[in-house]
């Protein structure tokens, strides 16, 4: 996309945050939930629902909430009373997906203000175990008759990694260990542990060897929603807007079994399309915080791999060496991430781009990273281990 | 000032209050058209045979099959067949079923990237599919000795073949 | 700048819906002037539903078919004109020049079709009561607008006939059957007989937008989309208003402004709404102001909205003739609108510059979508 | 050599379980006591049904049920004879949206009468043994 036109007529940015609780089991209905969050994202942006011309909901699959069409269910709750609503879905990594689609409701000219918003309640697919829905992401002829769990695709891509480029488990449990930590500075976080060690990953269930279970993030219920606004009404609402500077998303072929796994290809193809767009030409320079998607341990080394921010192979060391702690030279998943806050899917991603919103407005509080920070980027990643999307955004 | 500010929400452990609890057994049953590329793969199956589709243009076999290239955007030239053998390229150790209950005994799979005559394969794209390993235990596994072990697919009798990916029991160790 | 579907039949034997969705895929690129969708192509989105498909995060199946894989795809849980109101933001936003919107619909796959469709509705207040029909939702909608408006059977009657006749002479209308008498046909859920509710069909669309510079290298004789906009009314059926689909009104509106229409029964010169039950298309003809509310039952049986009509509705025969295929409908609205413009299918209108397509998600949705085509 | 046409599968899990949210938990609780409430929005000042913690028309929270006269008034019926595919109902049944005067929203429900009419006033038939659900009522009869 060389030749396309960088000139966007309205640039966009992010105007308010706002969250649930991340929790394992939550009363409110998928409907409420989404309002809870879409509520307090337009209390920080001091707007009214009267103010939003346009929503994006995103939310992962219908099986967990149990709903067919989720989306047309969660639009009331969403703030979609009478207005253009729309679902967009990349599986695990819409959350971050939804400021995209966001971006181009705004940068279109169509809409001025928008409310993005990403739930998930995963505790209703209660019987026998919200782990069984991901059964059906198999392709349902050459897969899903093995009987298959989810966790199998993971540690294999886990395992080759490790194969690949000779990590050790240890390496690969200090990212847990760190996230959980971070996590007691969330507010919305599931799973803080201000005392948790290397020995308690590796010593806790084996679940899919090399995955124990430590080494993932757990079932949640929650959501999570920002407001995103043009230039001019950016202005208007607030004197700090953060602006998204690039979006980026990819999605590899549907057969995971006939390419390697040991790299992210399809991340580093979004974050390319990001960086493009956002004029970076050295992410590990001039990216100062990130967000990388987390939902297992060796993930978060992966992306940032795969973002450009570590060289193959190097982000088990840069964790060794502390670099990616919150007072590190590049902090990553300040917030906990997925595996200390929580993951409601969907609501996980889009938490990633509020976090980034919050450090950059320098609001983060106890998780504020100690180094100034002008640029920041969120990323997930869903569906066969293919799809990636990515956001960049900056003062 | 710490964001999120209060962030809400009404957790529970039990559900102690009125709900409503929906069996959803049997109320989502489909009928998968196969169509014409895993219609002939199960077929092949059935007979004992590991069935692929080539793109002449850029030499890609595609296992399982599909109609089209999905790199060349054209309809793929030719049926191959797969050897019963090919290398294990990753694998893992299952110690839970699908439902999240402990497994009796740990499960070995792994995806096992296969040989074509006359086609040779980087490891950035090959035909793979994934399935079970036998012949092999997880300790094999967790010292990475399966990486690049040999496997032979061992099919089930042909009376006891319908057609299905479970045609073949597993994938067993032939060279560690 | 290129369209192109497959299928169309009530049940697609022989392919699979990937299978399906390459071939319109195929035929699109084919029509767009020999687009490489591997080279020329920006972004895809692909509209569908899980439990459509019958599988969780059925995204993961959408790039391969149609060119996609490594590059820019994603999904809209919609119909099909939202993908297409997707691909128009994203092409004015500047940073796309060309993107494909696909949708494709299998529901022969789907065995319990009845109990899938129920799972869309509220579980708390709706789920519980286990309704034996979900149509028995729609027949709510029809008696409260017939009963408002005086919309007598014979109006439906006259839609159901007008429908098949239309759809005779469309080659893909599988359903269509000349002279059907509705009446004929048993009640299931009154006002709405058999012949009112229209059956599924199997089917993919696939449509190629771009922006206009890049449209007019490949392309001497594009399609423009002038305005499509979206809209959903409420989640919850109890709070919507069941005698008029106000969403169908909203998008309209903001379809039309964008497409600068102030008078859009004079200035539209054919359109394709949503007829999945047969008084859907009086309400959605009312509500995208082709007739004044409660009026297009009179239009109708003086036989504006017919073939040759001074403003023909559904030349197609519309879901009623063609069927319903999941969320491919709003392109197959849009497809069949197109290749009248471009006179590829010779139709009985007038005025073939300026069409309005609708469409609607169905029960228990409040989601219509509306688009503006000019040539 | 044949193909395989068909692949047959189920997309399923034993049971979703749904919970209500604060407010319609309360609800539900009121039903099962065999009292019909509905949500107020102080904002509003408008009662609304079904009940959630948001208020549909002006987005603000809603914590307050206000018990209402469980008399309403059909505004739509529809008498349903057959099933999905096509096969007779065993007993036609009657369903109806019903609204409550002052009350917006409503509920849609089954009705127990052989003349629905539009217009027609209803109230619910409790059961005997309740457990906290819409089902709770029965089904409507003229009152």
């Amino acid at each position: 996309m060389t030749s396309r036109n960088l000139n966007f007529k309205h640039r966009v940015a992010v105007v308010g945050a706002g969250l649930t609780l991340f929790r394992r089991r939550l009363q409110e209905t998928p409907q409420e939930l989404a309002w809870l969050a879409a509520k307090q994202a337009l209390e920080e942006a001091g707007l009214t629902l009267k103010d939003i011309d346009c929503v994006v909901i995103g939310s992962a699959p219908d099986a967990f909430d149990g709903v067919h069409m989720k989306g047309e269910y969660l639009a009331e709750g969403a703030g979609g009373i009478g207005k253009p609503v729309v679902r967009v879905f990349v599986g695990g990594a819409t959350g971050v997906f939804v400021p995209i689609a966001a971006w181009w409701h705004v940068a279109s000219g169509l809409c001025k203000r928008v409310l993005a918003v990403a739930e998930e309640k995963m505790s209703h697919a209660a019987k026998p175990h919200p782990q069984y829905v991901f059964r059906y992401i198999w392709d349902p002829i050459v897969e899903k008759p093995l009987n298959p769990n989810l966790l199998w695709i993971f540690a294999m891509e886990m395992h080759r990694y490790m194969y690949k480029c000779g990590v050790k488990k240890e390496d690969i449990a200090l990212v847990s260990v760190k996230n959980k930590r971070n996590a007691c500075g969330h507010p919305s976080a599931q799973l803080c542990d201000p005392n948790i060690k290397v020995e308690d990953v590796l010593n806790s269930e084996v679940l899919v060897w090399p995955v124990q279970r430590l080494d993932v993030s757990p079932v949640s219920d929650g959501a999570a929603a920002v407001v995103l606004a043009s230039e001019e009404e950016a202005r208007r609402i607030t004197d700090t807007p953060v602006w998204i500077k690039g979006i980026g998303w990819t999605l590899d072929t549907t057969h995971w079994t006939n390419r390697d796994l040991a790299f992210p290809e399809y991340v580093r193809r979004a974050a390319e399309m990001a960086y493009r767009m956002a004029g970076i030409d050295n992410p590990r320079k001039q990216i100062d915080v990130a967000e990388p998607y987390d939902p297992f341990d060796y993930k978060e080394l992966h992306h940032m791999e795969g973002l450009g921010l570590a060289r193959k192979c190097e982000a088990p060391i840069l964790t060794r060496e502390g670099v990616t702690q919150r007072d590190g030279d590049l902090p990553i998943n300040p917030s906990g991430g997925l595996l200390g806050v929580g993951n409601p899917i969907a609501a996980a991603g889009l938490m990633k781009v509020a976090e980034i919103f919050w450090q950059i407005r320098g609001e983060a509080g106890a998780r504020q990273v100690k180094k100034p920070v002008y640029t920041g980027l969120a990323q997930a990643w869903g569906d066969l281990m293919q799809a990636g999307t990515v956001v960049v955004m900056g003062i | 000032m710490t964001k999120p500010r209060n962030p809400r929400g009404t957790p529970y452990e039990e559900a102690a209050f009125p709900v409503f609890e929906f069996p959803v057994v049997g109320k989502a049953r489909y009928e998968y058209t196969t169509g014409q590329a895993l219609g002939r793969f199960l077929a092949g199956l059935r007979e004992g045979k590991i069935l692929g589709t080539v793109c002449k243009k850029c030499g890609r076999v595609f296992v399982p099959p599909r109609i089209y290239c999905s790199y060349c955007f054209r309809e793929v030239d030719e049926w191959v067949e797969a050897s019963h053998e090919g290398t294990v390229v990753t694998v893992v150790a299952s110690y839970i079923e699908a439902t999240r209950a402990r497994a009796a005994e740990p499960k070995i799979v792994g995806v096992i990237k296969l040989d074509v005559p006359g086609f040779s394969f980087d490891d950035h794209f090959f035909p793979g599919l994934l399935h079970y390993i036998c012949g092999a235990s997880d300790e094999d596994v967790k010292s990475m000795k399966l990486f690049g072990a040999r496997v032979r697919a061992r099919f089930k009798p042909p009376e006891e073949r319908k057609g299905s990916i479970t045609d073949i029991e597993c994938f067993e160790v032939v060279r560690p | 700048m290129g369209v192109g579907w497959f299928g169309f039949q009530p049940e697609v034997v022989d392919f699979s819906f990937r299978e399906m969705m390459f071939k319109a895929a195929q035929r699109a690129y084919q029509d767009a002037g020999g687009l490489d969708p591997r080279r020329d192509v920006d972004a895809f989105v692909s509209c569908q539903e899980d439990f459509w498909e019958g599988i969780a995060i059925s995204d993961e199946f959408a790039p391969d078919p149609v060119g996609g894989a490594m590059k820019s795809v994603y999904t809209v849980t919609g119909d099909g004109l939202q993908c297409v109101g997707q691909a128009y933001m994203m092409i004015k936003s500047g940073l796309f020049d060309v993107v494909v919107v696909e949708s494709h619909g299998k529901p022969s796959d789907v065995v319990t079709l009845g109990d899938v469709m129920y799972m869309a509705t509220d579980p708390i207040t709706i789920r519980p009561l286990g309704i034996e029909n979900v149509h028995a939702l729609a027949a709510l909608e029809a008696r409260a607008y017939m009963a408002k408006f005086g919309v007598s059977e014979e109006h439906l009657e006259a839609v159901v006939e007008k429908a098949h006749e239309a759809g005779a002479k469309n080659p893909r209308a599988s359903y269509a059957s000349p002279g059907r008498d509705r009446g004929a046909t048993p009640v299931v859920a009154d006002p709405l007989r058999e012949a009112d509710i229209a059956k599924f069909v199997d089917a993919a669309v696939v449509v190629v937008l771009a922006s206009e510079r890049v449209a007019r290298e490949f392309n001497d004789a594009p399609v423009w989309v002038e305005g499509v906009w979206w809209s959903t009314e409420f989640s919850s059926l109890e709070f919507h208003d069941w005698s008029f689909p106000l969403h169908a009104r909203m998008a309209a509106e903001g379809a039309y402004a964008q497409a600068k229409i102030a008078d859009p029964a004079k200035e539209v010169g054919f359109a394709e709404v949503d007829n999945r039950y047969s008084f859907k298309e009086l309400q959605h003809i009312e509500a995208l102001k082709l007739a004044p509310r409660g009026l297009a039952k009179e239009y109708l049986l003086d036989g504006v909205f017919s073939p040759g009509g001074k403003l023909p509705v559904n030349l197609s025969g519309g879901a009623l003739a063609e069927g319903v295929p999941f969320e491919v409908h709003g392109l197959a609205r849009l497809s069949y609108a197109v290749g009248v413009m471009r006179g590829d299918i010779r139709a009985q209108v007038d005025k073939r510059d300026v069409a309005v397509v609708h469409s609607w998600r169905g029960i228990p949705t409040t989601t219509s979508v509306v688009a503006v085509l000019r040539v | 050599m044949r193909r395989v046409k068909y692949f047959p599968e189920v997309m399923e899990i034993e049971a979703y379980v749904y919970t209500a949210g604060p407010v319609g938990t309360k609800w539900l609780e009121g039903l099962r006591e065999g009292r019909l409430m509905a949500a107020y929005c102080p904002r509003c000042n408008k009662l609304f049904l079904p009940p959630k913690m948001y208020c549909p028309y002006c987005f603000g929270e809603v914590e307050e049920l206000r018990p209402i006269e469980p008399v309403g008034v059909v505004e739509s019926y529809t008498v349903i004879e057959r099933d999905f595919n096509g096969e007779l109902l065993k007993e036609k049944r009657v369903l109806a949206f019903i609204k409550f005067p002052g009350v917006e929203g409503g509920l849609v429900h089954f009705l127990k009468t052989d003349k629905p009419r539009i217009g027609m006033k209803v109230a619910p038939k409790w059961r005997e043994k309740r457990q906290g659900l819409v089902t709770d009522i029965e089904y409507f009869v003229e009152a």
